[in-house]
């Protein structure tokens, strides 16, 4: 191992589901301390703490977990970026780390949303003026979420995958079902997913319609959910133990980008150029071509967002994904196991917690530590989380040597 | 018969409703809303273009769960106005997926939102099919 | 210059105050290209953007600031803590270029809070409850705010300054009167100031008391503004023009640091002991002493704040806080000069911005670009700045050789 | 006469009514709050201990601006009992600056905040001056 590599050293996701009576700050207490635990070290070991909580943004999380597991005096960074805030924290204790201004990290990333409801689109009655005047950036006279076009996630996202599909056809319906049914089925070995039941095609396209083509089962589970991760130096690895040694999972690449300008950005969200970018730059960074990728769990936060992120990453070739997947390429047992964990759709998605939660499934099989479900001898993953607004983080990880 | 107001300052409205567009002088990229400056090319000059009134549906969603006091079904989509991407719902269909699909081509039109306490009517817009049979 | 130091190459302050026809976004972008154009770089030089809005902590301002100034797919890092959010985003930013993730960064930080009113303490009613049942982590079964202390800042931050005058005795409601004099006399000189009147003792006594021993002008005045800042490596630094060169400011020392546990912290907040140790650290990092600053910008967020931490940043002896500000130092033409700009008594603090704007302040003297206002000569300053719950950034700033 | 519960649960009502701290079993490090762990220390063990219902005000203000529904001027400080620091408001004083000073001697004392639907009475506590004259 190199000096300047960086390695998780521990990591944890707490079940993700519904915890009424865990407040936020015992989520992340609960993470926190397990990820130490696994890494075997103690909160004095740590230099420098990223944490996210979406909602609660300005809340000072990061010093809220401090009172909890220990007020060391170091520096706390409490970042936010949509979807992509817990990846976003992770990111930022690796910055530290590779800066030199620590040898170890901690990140976490916690929420509690069982029962939020919809996402996206407000969450609350918009009343339109009693007299009209043109307010914000569009001159706007009234309310125009559901007047020009919408603001939910679950449409937002409807148009990407439906977009795609308009571009290089194939994408019925039933075939952005049959990504969910993949990740439902896949879902019941997880012991920690929000939800484990399977369910068939049938149930899936037979459930309450949200926003066409996605059913309720495509669209990511709101739940409750804390992940955590201790990252290394490579430097300071080699002063460690054995077993900490094996079981450390390098990160070979750690990016993070935003959406460049594209033309049609500012009336739909481009999630594909600044998830490319973000492959591109990843794959360059660790050296690892998208063939080396034993599994991959990315961002599918509906069904339609899976099918794009596909060819986004680069696992298919350029307007390919229909066809790859309907090889059956990202079933567990096919070539390129995607969303092993279930995904977001039936694991979970507590937001901040799921930039952490892809790297904990990817590192657990990595350690050979993910049991039933576990990739047999994987040894290269990727992770891939989006926020809109946009931000996008992707991470490569790599088994041990040691 | 009041006045009328458009929902939002890029719809001209008139005897022949379009929408206009803040256009980069330097870049040529378009954009709806107002700009600081330009987000492809950073530069700070905008000029108002008249936007294309028919275009092809590129993508589209049907929304049929949404924030309180949004009405669904509604169709919401993604209109290629000759090269400038238009945000807008298709209106004067059936809101389901036997009546839209990506490809279509349609046009702009308008449409009363609401009225005010002063008897103004906000005049929105969306993209109807164009008649081709 | 080294190749690993990091500069300031451009910085700007928007006029603070009142800005009723300039949304948030308007703001961060006023700051933003005007930084850039400061340093004479374009959006296309910048690496990594860091940016901070406590109002909307989750709203993403940084993307939505790039829509404005520019869509380069950067990664960007929103950030929040508390009233230190802009010196979070500072190092933010430094850490990216430390890190060698880019050579180029800038930071922003913005807020709209102009008629905001009294922050801290909820801000809102808060109802009992019709049917009492113990709640939160003291088991309260009804508000404890005013029952068991206080949770507005301006008494808070009373309780520290009326600690330390128990401690070492001297510290009068008159004494931290004369304090809020001295600020409110060095804004005269500022026009950027939110307010720029100078005020007499008896003024400033007799205003409306808000928390005993802080009235009205004695407190941080709510305002809207932002401030932005490029930093650059010493590395990129060499290539660059002979008036960037000259221009530019060395950041000699960044630190961040949270609150280490000690006895009291947990009932009254502990603003000391952070801010001392990152000062020590601060000093160790920029190999300053406290006697070779020719100028400081301290958090006065109140009157009461700024004697505690004439200590804390050991500008005067331990317990020597009374008498080191009666000796006259602390004035524009004392021995240290401290919040020349008007501090946040007067100049306002857009809690976002102050971790910038106080850089600012300090940049525009080391440059000699300070006006009315330049303290002559001035080689190295500190900025310090600190947010409950806790975060403390210290910069030491100096003067460029070129 | 209805039953009557603490405001928060470290105050302890009955004959003697006192507060109790959560003490770390492995630091000694008190809070009043329920705590994962040990700030201090890091250890998740506690245990409840009696603090002392007589002290000194180490520091206090007058708070004469709060949030709505907070009545005003009320004296919020930081009680030392034996070295452990207590949050609470100085009551049964006339709040000025002529009557609370900063090391005077002070003791626990409840007063009852609220009535429920119920019936229940809420006792909260503060700390009033121990008279010496
Ligand atoms: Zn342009
Ligand atoms: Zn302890």
């Amino acid at each position: 191992m190199a000096s300047d590599d960086i390695w998780i050293l521990g990591i944890y996701m707490t079940k993700f589901g519904k915890h009424p009576n865990l407040d936020t700050v015992d989520l992340a207490a609960e993470a926190a301390m397990a990820a130490m635990s696994d890494a075997q070290v103690s909160v004095r070991d740590i230099g420098v703490l990223a944490a996210g909580n979406l909602m609660s943004p300005g809340g000072g999380i990061g010093q809220q977990l401090q009172k909890q597991i220990g007020q060391t005096g170091i520096p706390v960074y409490n970042v936010a970026n949509a979807c992509a805030t817990g990846a976003t924290a992770l990111r930022t204790a690796i910055m530290a780390v590779k800066a030199g201004e620590c040898d170890m990290g901690l990140a976490v990333g916690v929420e509690k949303l069982a029962g939020a409801g919809l996402l996206g689109g407000g969450g609350r009655a918009k009343s339109d003026h009693n007299v009209y005047e043109p307010h914000g950036r569009y001159g706007a006279v009234a309310t125009i979420d559901g007047r020009i076009g919408t603001e939910t996630m679950p449409g937002v996202f409807a148009q990407i995958g439906m977009e795609y599909g308009h571009r290089y056809g194939g994408a019925s319906f039933e075939m952005f079902a049959r990504i969910s049914e993949k990740n439902h089925s896949h879902s019941t070995l997880n012991p920690l997913a929000a939800y484990s039941k399977r369910m068939s095609l049938e149930q899936i396209m037979g459930d309450v319609m949200i926003a066409y083509p996605n059913t309720r089962p495509m669209c990511s589970a709101n739940c409750d959910g804390a992940a955590a991760a201790v990252v290394v130096s490579g430097a300071k690895l080699k002063t460690l133990g054995p077993d900490q040694q094996r079981r450390a999972v390098k990160v070979s690449a750690s990016i993070l980008t935003t959406d460049p300008w594209e033309e049609a950005c500012q009336v739909l969200p481009d999630v594909n150029t600044l998830t490319r970018n973000a492959a591109q730059q990843a794959y360059a960074q660790a050296g690892v071509a998208p063939e080396d990728l034993d599994l991959v769990e990315l961002h599918d936060c509906f069904a339609t967002a899976e099918l794009v992120h596909y060819d986004n990453l680069m696992l298919c070739a350029p307007g390919e994904a229909v066809p790859f997947f309907e090889s059956g390429a990202t079933w567990r047992d096919g070539s390129k196991p995607v969303n092993v964990s279930g995904g977001l759709q039936s694991k979970g998605h507590p937001i901040a917690a799921t930039g952490i939660a892809n790297i904990w499934e990817v590192c657990h099989h990595l350690r050979g530590e993910a049991g039933d479900r576990q990739i047999p001898d994987a040894k290269v993953g990727l992770a891939h989380v989006i926020g809109l607004g946009s931000a996008c983080g992707v991470h490569i990880l790599e088994r041990s040597a040691a | 018969m009041g006045q009328q107001v458009p929902l939002v300052d890029y719809l001209v409205l008139g005897d022949r409703p379009h929408l206009v567009a803040r256009q980069c002088d330097a870049c040529g990229a378009r954009f709806f809303d107002r700009r600081n400056a330009c987000a492809s090319c950073a530069q700070t000059e905008f000029t108002g273009v008249d936007v294309p009134t028919e275009g092809e549906l590129r993508t589209f969603t049907i929304v049929a769960y949404a924030a309180p006091g949004v009405p669904v079904p509604f169709v919401a989509g993604v209109v290629d106005c000759d090269g400038t991407s238009v945000r807008g719902n298709v209106i004067n269909v059936t809101p389901d997926p036997e009546h839209v699909r990506t490809g279509m081509k349609v046009q702009l039109a308008t449409y009363v939102v609401g009225t005010d306490d002063e008897g103004t009517e906000a005049v929105g817009f969306g993209f109807e099919p164009v008649e081709v049979d």
